[in-house]
C-alpha cells in the first residue's frame, strides 16, 4: 500500500475540510493569545491549496508538494504560511520525481517538512509552536511505518497529544511570546491545526486501504 | 453575508474582502497613489528618480495610516497590505521590490513579527534587486531575550519610515540608509495599552473581553491582550505606566527626542491631546528634552481603544531627517 | 475620582476638567499654537498680518481635531473650544475675536445651533472689532423650514473654514471673505450615520442605546440619535443611504465638486477608505465629478463610529483657494 | 412681604440644590432628544452663579441680576447659557435699583424675564422648549401675584405642568428639533430645569414667609 497522487489529493482535501469545520475554534484560540487569525489563515491557506491541485493536475510528488506549498505561501500569509508552505515544499522535494509514496518514503518526506518547519521558524520543542505536534507525530509515523494506517493513526494521536501538552507552557515563539507567563493555560493554535493536519493524514490513509 | 456580519459594528461589505474593498477606495481618495490591486501593494503614482535606494515596508492591515498612508515623497516607495492582522505574503513583497527597484537596491523595513520576518526574507531570497532589510523591535513591554522571538516592532516603525525615508529620497547610497536605519532601530523604545480589545472583520467579535473596569498594560498593535490586566486608572497614571518602562529601559535624558503620542483607534484626539499633556509632564520631571511631537492616530489596531508611547533618542541627523519634506497621506510637512 | 468615572474607557482624569487638561496637551504638543486657558481659546503662536481679516471659530469641544486643529496658516485665527458638546461662552468668543483683530474686521464661523447661533450672536454684539458671520447649516437630514432651527451645521465647516482661510490669508477684504463664505455655506450638503453612540465623559456611559443589529442615519455631531434607526446594512448600502439624499436636495453632476468622506471618531480609516470606494462608485453613476477628496477624521463626535459625506460644489475660486497652503494641525499641504 | 436681596440669593441657591439633585435626570432627558450635556450645563453655571452672588455681594435687584445672568452666559454656553442668563439680566433690569420686589413687582421681573428668554430664542409656546414651562408659570404668578407664596407655588405647578405637557409635542427649536418626529414622547430637558426654577421659587418663598 502507498500514497499516490489522489491519495495525497484527498490529504490536503480531508485538511481543508477539517480546518474549515475548525475554523472558528482555531480563530478563538489564537484571540486568547495571539491576533485572532489562525483560523481564517488556515482556512484561506487550505481552500487555496485544494484550488491549486485542481488546476495544476500534478503527476510527481514534489510537483504536489510544490502546488500545495506555493499556494499555502502565497494566500497564508503571518507565521503559519511559510510554515506550513515550507514544510510541503520540503516534502515534496523529499518525495522527488516519484509519483507515489510507500511507508517509510512517506515517512521521510514527513520529517523532510518537519526539518523545513524548523530551520524556517528556529523553535524548539517546548517553545509551545506547532512544532510541539509535529515533532511527535513524525517520531511516532516512522516508528511505524510500515503499516501505513497504522502508523498515520498513532502520529495523528501523538500530534493530538503533543498539542494538549503545549497548553501549560510558557510560549517562547510567535506572538504568544509577548504574553510572556500569560501564555500558559491555553492551547497553542497552530499545534491544534498540526493536529488536524495529521488527522486528515490518518482518515487519507484509512480510505487509500479501503 | 450572513446575520453575523450583518450584526458587525462596522462599515464593511463582504467580510473576506475587507482589504480589497479598502484598496479601491484608497485609490479612488488619493490621486498621489497607485495600487496594485493583484498583490495588494500601495506604491506611488510617480515612482522616485532611478539611482535611488527604494524602500518597501507592509504588514498586516488594520495598522492605517501605516503602511499605505505613509507611501509617497520622503518616505515609502512601496507598502505590502496583508489581511487583517496578518502579514504580506512572500509573493506581495516579491511584487513590491520588483516594482520600485530603481538600481541602488530596495530597503525591506519589518516589524518583528514571526510571520512578518518569515515572509519579507523568502521574499529577499526570490528578488532580483539588491535587498537590505531593517528590523524595528522597540516595544518594551516584550522581555528582550535570544531565547524567544523578541521585541515587538510597534510604534517606532512610523519614525523610522519617515527619517529613512528623508535619507533614501535625498539620494544616500544603500550602505548609508541601512545604518541610518539601524541607528533609529536601536535608538527607539515604545510602550501602550489598551481600554477595549477591537473586532477583526473575519472574527466578527472582539478578540479579548475587558471588563467595564479593566485596561490592559503592554499591548501590541494586532488587538491582543497585554502583558498585564490591571484596574482602570486616570490618566495621569496611565502616563506614568507608559513612561516609566520605557526610561527604565533606557536613558533619554540629555539628548533630544522625538515623541510620538500614538491612538490605538477608538481614542478620541481630544482624550489623546490630554494624555500628552501627562507625558509631557512626566518627561519634563525626568529630565528628557522633546525636540518634536506626533501626537493622533499613525499605528492603530482597527477601533481598539488606548494609546502608546514612542520615544526616539534622535541626533542631529534623524532632527535633520525628521524635518525634512514630506508628502503621503498620513504625514506631510514642507511640501 | 469615584469609581464610575473610574470605570469609564476613557484616558482622562477628572471628569470636570477634560477639555481644560486637553488644551495643556495640545498646547505642548504644538509649538505652532498658543492657548489662552483662561478663556479656552486656541490661537496662532505667531498671528497673521496686520491689515489682514482674522478668522474665528468654535463650538462644543469633542469634534476634533475641529475646530481647534484647523488653527494656523491659510484657516482659522483662533477656536473657542466649549465643553464638551456645548457651544462656548461670549466672554470666550469675545476674548478670541479681541486677540485676533488685524484691524481688517472678524469673520465668525458658526454653526447652526441654537446655542453656538445665540453666544457669537452675543459676543458680536459686545465686539469692538468690526465683525461679521457666516452660518453653516448643511445637513440635509434635517428639514429645512423656516419654522424650525433649520438645518445643522456639519461636516462642511471644514471645507469653509479651509477656502475661507486662504482667501483671507491672501488678503481679501471683509465683505470678500463674507461674500465666499456665503457660497461656499450655499453650496454644500453633508449626511451622516452612527453605528455606535458615543460616550460624553460628563455623562459617563453612552448618550443612546443602540442595538447591536441597528444604526442610526441622518446623525449630526453631537452624539445624537439620528432622523431614523434601521438595521446594520452593508457598505454599499450605507453608501446609498448618505449619498441619496444629498444628491436628492440639489444637483451636483456638471461641476466639480469636493468631497469628504469624514470618520467620526470610532471607525478605523481602513472602513473609511473602504466607504469612500463604495461611495465614489454611486457618484460615478451619478455624473458626479469629483476634483477633491479628504478621508478621515476631520470632525467628529467623541468614539462614535460611523461616518458622514459631505460633498461641496466648489467653483473655480473655491478649488484654487482649496490647493492654496495650509499649515494646521488637522490639515496641511502646501508648506 | 417681599423678596430682598438675601431671599433672591435663596431662591439662586435653591435652584443650585436641584439643579444639582437632578443632574443625572436632566442629561438622562437631553440624552434621548438632545446632547447629553444639559445636567452638567445647568449644575455648572448655577454653582458659578451663587458663587458670583458670594462674591458680588449685590445690593440692588439689578446688580443680583446682572451677577447670575452674567455667570450664566459665561459658565454654561450651549442654549441654554444665553437662555436663562438672558432671563436673570432682565429680570434684574426690572428690578432696578430697588433693593427688593413685591409681589407685583416680583411679577414684572419674571415677565421681563420670559420676554427676553423669548425674544433672545424665539421659540413660541408649542415648540417644545423651556418657554413651554415658564409661559404658564409667568401667568399663573401674575394672576395670583398678591400673595407670594401661594403665587410661587401656583407658578410652580404651572410650570410643572407646561413642562410635562412637552412629552408628546415634536420639537420645532432646539436640538431636538433634528429629530423631527423622533422627538414625541420626550420630556424637553430645558422646561424641566425651568420647572426646577420655579419650584425654587416657591421654596424661596415658603422660607421669606416663615
Ligand atoms: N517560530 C515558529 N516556529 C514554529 N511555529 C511557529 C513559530 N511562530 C509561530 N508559530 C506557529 O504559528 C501559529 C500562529 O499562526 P498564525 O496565527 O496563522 O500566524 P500569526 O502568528 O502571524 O498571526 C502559532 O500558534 C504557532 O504554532
Ligand atoms: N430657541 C429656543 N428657545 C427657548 N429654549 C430653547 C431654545 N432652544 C433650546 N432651548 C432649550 O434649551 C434646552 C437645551 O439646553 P442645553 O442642553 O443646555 O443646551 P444645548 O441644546 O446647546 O446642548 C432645551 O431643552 C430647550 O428647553
Ligand atoms: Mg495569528
Ligand atoms: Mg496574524
Ligand atoms: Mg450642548
Ligand atoms: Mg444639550
Amino acid at each position: 500500500m502507498a500514497f499516490d497522487i489522489a491519495a495525497l489529493g484527498r490529504w490536503v482535501a480531508l485538511f481543508r475540510d477539517r480546518v474549515s469545520d475548525e475554523q472558528e475554534r482555531l480563530t478563538a484560540l489564537d484571540s486568547a493569545i495571539g491576533d485572532a487569525d489562525h483560523g481564517a489563515n488556515m482556512a484561506r491557506g487550505t481552500a487555496a491549496a485544494v484550488a491549486k491541485l485542481e488546476s495544476a493536475t500534478p503527476t510527481t510528488v514534489g510537483e504536489f508538494g510544490k502546488a500545495v506549498g506555493m499556494a499555502l505561501v502565497s494566500t497564508v500569509g503571518g507565521a503559519s504560511g511559510p510554515l506550513y508552505g515550507t514544510f510541503f515544499l520540503r516534502f515534496g522535494a523529499s518525495g522527488g520525481d516519484g509519483a507515489e509514496l510507500d511507508g517509510p518514503a512517506l515517512a521521510a518526506a514527513l520529517r523532510a517538512g518537519l526539518e523545513g518547519v524548523v530551520s524556517r521558524g528556529k523553535a524548539e520543542p517546548g517553545d509551545k509552536t506547532m512544532i510541539d505536534a509535529m515533532t511527535p507525530a513524525v517520531d511516532a509515523f516512522e516508528a511505524g511505518a510500515s503499516d501505513l494506517v497504522s502508523a498515520a493513526r498513532s502520529a495523528a494521536r501523538a500530534a493530538r497529544a503533543g498539542s494538549d501538552a503545549t497548553e501549560p507552557l510558557v510560549a517562547r515563539k510567535g506572538r504568544a511570546s509577548y504574553l510572556g507567563e500569560r501564555s500558559a493555560g491555553h492551547l497553542d493554535p497552530g499545534s491544534v491545526s498540526t493536529a488536524l493536519l495529521f488527522e486528515a493524514l490518518a482518515a487519507a490513509a484509512e480510505e487509500v486501504s479501503a | 453575508m450572513g446575520s453575523e456580519e450583518q450584526a458587525m459594528k462596522k462599515l464593511i461589505g463582504d467580510t473576506a474582502a475587507v482589504v480589497t474593498d479598502a484598496l479601491v477606495g484608497m485609490e479612488a481618495a488619493l490621486p498621489q497613489l497607485r495600487v496594485d490591486h493583484e498583490n495588494r501593494v500601495v506604491l506611488r503614482a510617480t515612482p522616485k528618480d532611478a539611482g535611488k535606494v527604494a524602500l518597501v515596508s507592509g504588514g498586516g492591515s488594520g495598522h492605517e495610516p501605516l503602511h499605505g498612508g505613509y507611501v509617497g515623497y520622503g518616505m515609502l516607495d512601496a507598502a505590502c497590505a496583508g489581511e487583517v492582522f496578518t502579514s504580506p505574503t512572500p509573493d506581495q513583497v516579491l511584487a513590491a521590490t520588483s516594482a520600485v527597484d530603481r538600481g541602488a537596491g530596495v530597503l525591506h523595513i519589518v516589524k518583528n513579527y514571526t510571520g512578518d520576518v518569515m515572509n519579507f526574507e523568502m521574499a529577499a531570497e526570490l528578488a532580483e534587486a539588491e535587498v537590505a532589510s531593517v528590523l524595528v523591535h522597540d516595544d518594551v513591554a516584550v522581555e528582550d531575550s535570544l531565547y524567544t522571538a523578541g521585541r515587538r516592532g510597534v510604534g517606532l516603525t512610523v519614525l523610522l519610515e519617515k527619517i529613512v525615508g528623508a535619507a533614501a529620497e535625498e539620494g544616500a547610497p544603500l550602505d548609508e540608509v541601512v545604518r541610518i536605519a539601524e541607528a533609529v532601530s536601536a535608538q527607539g523604545r515604545s510602550m501602550g495599552m489598551a481600554l477595549t480589545s477591537c473586532t477583526v472583520p473575519a472574527a466578527g467579535k472582539p478578540t479579548f473581553d475587558l471588563p467595564d473596569d479593566e485596561m490592559e498594560i503592554g499591548i501590541g498593535i494586532h488587538g491582543e491582550p497585554g502583558r498585564r490586566r490591571v484596574k482602570v486608572a486616570p490618566a495621569p497614571e496611565i502616563a506614568e505606566m507608559l513612561v516609566d518602562p520605557i526610561l527604565h529601559d533606557f536613558d533619554a535624558a540629555g539628548g533630544p527626542v522625538i515623541a510620538m503620542l500614538n491612538g490605538m483607534g477608538g481614542s478620541p484626539l481630544l482624550e489623546l491631546y490630554l494624555m500628552y499633556g501627562e507625558v509631557a509632564k512626566l518627561l519634563e520631571k525626568a529630565g528628557v528634552r522633546v525636540a518634536r511631537t506626533l501626537v493622533g492616530d499613525y499605528i492603530t489596531s482597527l477601533d481598539m481603544a488606548g494609546c502608546s508611547l514612542t520615544l526616539l533618542r534622535a541626533d542631529d541627523e534623524m532632527l535633520r531627517l525628521w524635518d525634512a519634506p514630506v508628502e503621503t497621506p498620513g504625514l506631510r510637512w514642507g511640501r
